[in-house]
């Protein structure tokens, strides 16, 4: 089986991996470098809990063939905790109860940071269309819209003063 | 102790573990390391109802990382069983691994443990399992007609066949019949749902670690740990106090997580291979092979009055269980225990039947055996509502039960709250109820 | 599944496909390829590395990277038909990921976009062993949607009409096709003088609705045309059953939205 | 483009309990040598927040601050035995098991300050802050942290409690169905309100309003996430979900999301909810179970909804668009 060395940084370390054929990202994130908050719920782009950030782009890990983010940089949960920079969401998600089981969680907050960064003040059309690619079995979504409608008042509150 | 003493129940105090759900750490059972882990995958029945004539696992087992390929000539013991046996549900009907015949597209014939999950995946493919083919039986009405090819024997009839020889879980109460007949209005009408699939998004799985003194330590999802350990063990033909589970932070259940179709399998792996063995479900797996919630048919036949008091209720209810029982009789049961709803009604004959056919066996979902029900007769409510001509809040009311009122399980109501729950969702929605009907309660007596 | 090839050059990724024929994967967004054909392939080939996601713009004419992703799409193809259509694919991750050439070889009911790019009677070119070939959409379609090379760009010219795309899903966001429909229709001295109409979830691939067309062109678009139109697309179109929609409700719903996009034509 | 509103509800009941009885819960509850306290079980969280109520009904008990209770759950070599976690039956199981336990260790936990304070044991209260105290007399006082150390340390005591539920097993007559089969029972009533496009059969849910009638609330918030969580699961069975579309038929059956159909987070309209407290007799603190009801009512309140809409009375779940139109085709040939 052919294999290949590829590289790329993730949550700021660069990581060189012998990989083989048909591994994904998500494969290599769990499995490999331990990043346990990407989660596996269909390994069939359906259900967002394994979504990453790829060179600013929100991503599926397990529809991404390893070879092709050579050289790029991706974050995962872990490493937006490392920066703080989605502190004011996750109080939000607590104060709102906006996760049950979890599961899903770490992916909508990836899915969520993803969607602030391109648009910092959304409306709630823009934050549930947002989330059509991240499923929720157990809250009913409302919590989490909440959450989000909750920070970008907060942050646009703060930008105002 | 009174509630308004309460101090810290009642307060919306915050959720344990969200903090780790919003930052990714929350470990759930997959989440553990453990090293040198082999990963076991189905070989799968391609048929709904066959025979099976031959298994050949030598490619199987030539194939590059196989480990071990496991059969049902590897089960220990009685090879049969049900996961309620404990509580005297029988007979034990299903097996970890088919043999003689399969009975559902999807059930599953052998299991391949190997180096990685896609290896153990290549290898399942190359099982060959030689089959000949059985008529297959699907749906309440093929499954009960005269003549339908059977599909296990223990069900000559291809429904459960319940104490004493019923075909049914049933309720009798008072006279039905004779109610009918003095009713102003019968109301007969028949619902159906579809089967419908628990979909937690984190899919059933378990890891099982050999840890010494011929222990096995199973990391597991299951909704039950006591229930699954002591199923496990009891399929293995192994003393409980070789297992330990361990688990309680799970990724969402709704009754898809009481299966018991991953732990058993994962720890013989892990026995015979002394290596941690994990068994996932793929998605597919979850929505194809994990049982799902039944197909129900409830069938109902009320005697009305013109004043809007059903004075009988007659209910044949048919759960399609699929290839096997698992749970479905206590399912059935609980819907005897649930019909005829919210409501007192002096005549009730229930008979609750589970249907064997050849389709992915069926078993617990949020709500089982009661759902179905509760569809049925609030819908079956408003026809009444339409067919007398009342408003069919009132209909409701007047029919809802009271406290002390005599259930047709014969246990009198206590605790009821159903009137005011009907009152105060008929404020939210603006419903403008006459003042009778807003000063009921239930503690008065019955209207009418 | 042995090896997983990339391709430094388009030329290259040609010359793959030519020696590996059929046990040949493409991947580029990998949402359709790495769940259908990429696992069983013995050969998988990224192009991602290729680019290929130029959107270039002239006389209203446009010229589309087959690497163009839904997300350039919405972002930066100020066509509405086109954005609803790359709207329609997925959710956000999907979008960032799935491109226009995956879309025109993605399995049925799915391909939202290529329905749009039909009714604009677009042209795809591949590059080949022997060289670039270019053939309308609509013909590689019909001869069966085989890829002798690797599809590299889409060429359309500007609408020769007024251009509406409408979806028929099961929620609103992130839904399965039932039914998609694009028509551009071309209004000539108060008549149809130009329409080209085609159907998503109408058939094994996505597919131009000549016999809707023909009920059109030369009439007046109005109530008895567009019920013409939606007959015959009715009749003509050969849907299937899955598990979002039975053949049954999907023909009824090709009649009803190509009637309402007609009619959002015919108000203006 | 036709579009045509209507209003439905229903009004469900739901038992609390494994049907039948005989599904026993045990906990135990022990206090560290700082004052803390350890419950142990091996029920399973799904995420509804067990652990959460568990640790303040706990902590109600034992009259301590929350955030000294520790919840162990999930791990059959410590915690005592679970039957698991369904049937609407770990709040009302488990929480009677744990007051049952956390009343011992207080009682065991008061005997220590007693003896500390030499006071007598009937004399003392705590005050939900860490302290113990003679009733009226604050000052006369000793930390729970104290008392667990000296318990351990100094006297020798143990501060802990064992705790069970059982509701003992009652077979149902096989003739009559004579039994007593659950704890309890909780209530719901649920409004809907659906706009129907009649030309291709798609109902939007415009809202969802409903009244519930759990007893006492643990935890408010988590008795709501239920109720959000579970009309969002109704609403998704009442329209979409199936793992059979045409059953008998087991072609197409969904084996992924995209063909597994769910509501999505803009296809949920706004859910109120007013909770009613009727406390059960026998629940811990009065409480009931809420977890499974929540989809039950707003099924059949969304079905009577699209009934009341259109005129037709369908009388299946999942209403595919295709069911509606069918049911709207038979109408107007009915008509004609």
């Amino acid at each position: 089986m052919a294999s290949k060395i590829v590289s790329l940084k993730v949550n700021g370390k660069i990581e060189e991996l012998v990989v083989s054929a048909l591994m994904t990202l998500q494969d290599v994130l769990r499995d490999t470098l331990d990043y346990t908050s990407v989660k596996e719920g269909c390994r069939q782009g359906g259900c967002g809990s394994c979504s990453v950030i790829v060179d600013g782009e929100l991503r599926l890990s397990c529809l991404t063939p390893i070879q092709e983010v050579d050289g790029s940089e991706v974050t995962t949960l872990e490493g937006l905790n490392q920066s703080n920079s989605i502190t004011a969401l996750q109080n939000q998600f607590v104060e709102k109860y906006a996760a049950q089981c979890g599961f899903c969680t770490p992916g909508m907050m990836v899915a969520i940071k993803a969607l602030l960064d391109s648009n910092p003040n959304p409306d709630r059309e823009e934050i549930v269309e947002a989330l059509a690619g991240n499923i929720c079995r157990c809250t009913g979504y409302l919590p989490i819209i909440e959450a989000v409608e909750s920070v970008v008042a907060e942050m646009s509150g703060a930008s105002g003063e | 102790m009174a509630i308004k003493d309460l101090k810290i129940v009642g307060q919306p105090v915050r959720l344990r573990d969200l903090d780790t759900h919003v930052t990714g750490e929350t470990v759930y059972y997959e989440d553990v390391r453990v090293p040198r882990l082999l990963h076991l995958k189905m070989h799968r029945s391609t048929y709904s109802h066959a025979k099976i004539l031959n298994i050949d696992t030598a490619e199987a087992k030539s194939s590059p990382g196989v480990v071990c390929v496991l059969t049902h000539e590897d089960l220990p013991g009685k090879k049969k069983f049900n996961a309620l046996a404990g509580v005297g549900v029988g007979p034990e009907d299903e097996s970890v691994l088919a043999f003689e015949k399969v009975r559902w597209k999807g059930e599953s014939v052998v299991a391949v443990i190997a180096e990685t999950p896609a290896q153990a995946e290549a290898a399942a493919a190359k099982v060959k399992v030689d089959y000949e083919e059985l008529p297959v039986v699907l749906g309440i009405d093929e499954a009960l007609k005269d003549g339908a090819p059977v599909i296990t024997a223990h069900w000559p009839n291809n429904h459960y066949i319940f104490p004493e020889n019923h075909r049914a879980a049933q309720v009798r109460f008072g006279d039905v019949e004779k109610a009918f007949a003095e009713a102003d209005h019968i109301v007969e009408d028949s619902y159906e749902t579809q089967p419908i699939e628990q979909a937690p998004i984190e899919t059933n799985g378990c890891i099982a670690v050999p840890v010494g003194e011929n222990r096995i330590t199973v990391y597991s999802n299951t909704q039950g740990l006591q229930f699954s350990l002591d199923t496990t063990a009891g399929i293995l033909d192994i003393p409980t106090s070789k297992l330990r589970f361990i688990g309680g932070t799970v990724g969402g259940g709704f009754g898809g997580k009481v299966d018991m179709q991953v732990e058993p399998i994962t720890t013989l792996a892990a026995m015979r291979t002394g290596r941690p063995v994990k068994f996932k479900y793929t998605r597919e797996e979850e929505m194809r092979v994990s049982s799902s919630r039944s197909a129900w048919r409830v069938v109902i036949k009320d005697g009305v009055m013109n004043d809007g008091r059903i004075i009988a209720r007659k209910i044949t209810t048919y759960q399609d269980s699929g290839a096997y029982l698992r749970f479905s009789s206590y399912g059935g049961m609980k819907h005897c225990g649930h019909m005829p709803g919210p409501y007192t009604i002096p005549n009730v004959w229930i008979d609750s039947i589970v249907v064997f056919t050849n389709r992915a066996p069926s078993n617990a979902m949020r709500g089982f055996g009661v759902m179905a029900g509760s569809f049925a007769l609030e819908v079956q409510m408003d026809t009444i509502a339409e067919t007398i001509g009342m408003d069919p809040w009132e209909l409701r009311l007047i029919n809802a039960y009271r406290e002390g009122d005599m259930k047709s399980h014969q246990k009198e109501v206590e605790d009821a709250g159903m009137v005011e729950t009907i009152l105060t969702a008929a404020k939210l929605a603006g419903k403008q109820l006459p003042e009778a009907f807003q000063n009921m309660s239930s503690f008065d007596q019955k209207a009418g | 599944m042995a090896e997983y090839l990339q391709p430094g050059s388009v030329e290259e990724a040609a010359g793959m496909i030519a020696s590996h024929g059929s046990s040949l994967a493409i991947v580029a967004g990998g949402t359709s390829a790495m769940r259908y054909s990429a696992p069983q392939a013995e050969q998988v080939m990224g192009v991602r590395g290729l680019g290929m996601n130029n959107i270039e713009r002239s006389s209203g004419g446009l010229s589309l990277g087959a690497g163009v992703t839904m997300s350039q799409i919405r972002e930066s193809l100020p066509i509405p038909a086109l954005q609803d259509a790359a709207r329609g694919v997925g959710g956000p991750a999907v979008q960032n990921m799935a491109t226009i050439g995956g879309n025109i070889f993605a399995r049925q009911p799915y391909g939202d976009v290529a329905v749009v790019l039909l009714a604009l009677d677009a042209t795809v070119t591949f590059s080949t062993a022997n060289g670039e070939r270019s053939q309308k959409l609509v013909e590689f379609y019909d001869a069966g949607a085989q890829a002798d090379g690797l599809l590299t760009r889409i060429d359309c010219a500007a609408p020769g009409g007024e251009l509406v795309y409408l979806k028929c899903g099961r929620r609103r966001f992130n839904s399965p096709t039932v039914v998609a429909v694009a028509a551009c229709i071309g209004i000539d001295n108060g008549k149809v003088g130009n329409a080209c109409i085609a159907f998503g979830g109408a058939g094994k691939h996505p597919m131009r609705c000549v016999a809707a067309e023909q009920a059109l062109i030369g009439k007046a678009l109005g109530d008895a045309s567009i019920k013409a139109a939606a007959q015959q697309a009715a009749g003509a179109c050969s849907p299937g059953t899955d598990s979002v929609a039975t053949e049954w409700y999907r023909r009824r719903m090709i009649a009803t939205y190509l009637t309402r996009a007609l009619q959002q034509i015919a108000a203006g | 483009m036709s579009k045509l509103r209507g209003t439905g509800f229903a009004a469900v009941n739901y038992p609390t309990g494994m049907h039948l009885g005989g599904d026993p819960t045990q906990s135990l509850v022990h206090a560290t040598t700082s004052g803390n306290f350890v419950v142990t079980m091996s029920s399973v969280d799904l995420g509804q927040g067990l652990k959460t109520i568990l640790a303040q009904i706990a902590a109600e008990t034992l009259g301590v601050p929350l955030d000294t209770v520790i919840v162990d759950t999930g791990d059959t070599d410590t915690g005592p035995h679970c039957t698991g976690t369904f049937a609407s039956r770990t709040t009302h199981r488990a929480g009677n098991a744990v007051i049952m336990a956390a009343a011992e260790a207080r009682k065991a936990m008061l005997e220590v300050a007693a003896e500390k304070l030499e006071v007598s044991v009937e004399d003392l209260e705590t005050d939900g802050r860490g302290n113990i105290h003679v009733a009226g007399v604050e000052e006369k006082a000793i930390s729970v942290a104290e008392t667990a150390g000296a318990a351990h340390f100094e006297l020798g005591k143990t501060i802990s409690g064992r705790g069970i539920f059982l509701k003992t097993p009652s077979p149902m007559d096989p003739d009559t169905g004579e039994s007593d089969p659950d704890s309890t029972q909780a209530h719901a009533c649920t409004v809907a309100e659906v706009e129907v496009d009649t030309e291709t059969g798609t109902v939007d849910v415009l809202s969802i309003k409903s009244a519930y009638e759990v007893g006492q609330q643990v935890n408010p918030a988590l008795v709501k996430g239920q109720i959000v969580g579970g009309a969002w699961m109704g609403i998704g069975h009442a329209l979409q979900e199936t793992t059979a579309p045409y059953y008998p038929s087991i072609d197409h059956t969904p084996g992924d999301f995209q063909s597994y159909l769910m509501p999505g987070a803009a296809d949920m309209p706004q859910v109120e909810c007013e909770v009613l407290e009727i406390p059960s007799r026998n629940g811990p603190f009065g409480a009931k179970g809420v977890g499974e009801m929540v989809t039950n009512s707003p099924i059949p309140a969304i079905v009577n909804a699209i009934n009341n809409a259109l005129g037709v009375r369908i009388k299946q779940i999942p209403v595919t668009p295709e069911v509606i139109l069918r049911a709207l085709d038979e109408k107007a040939t009915q008509v004609t």
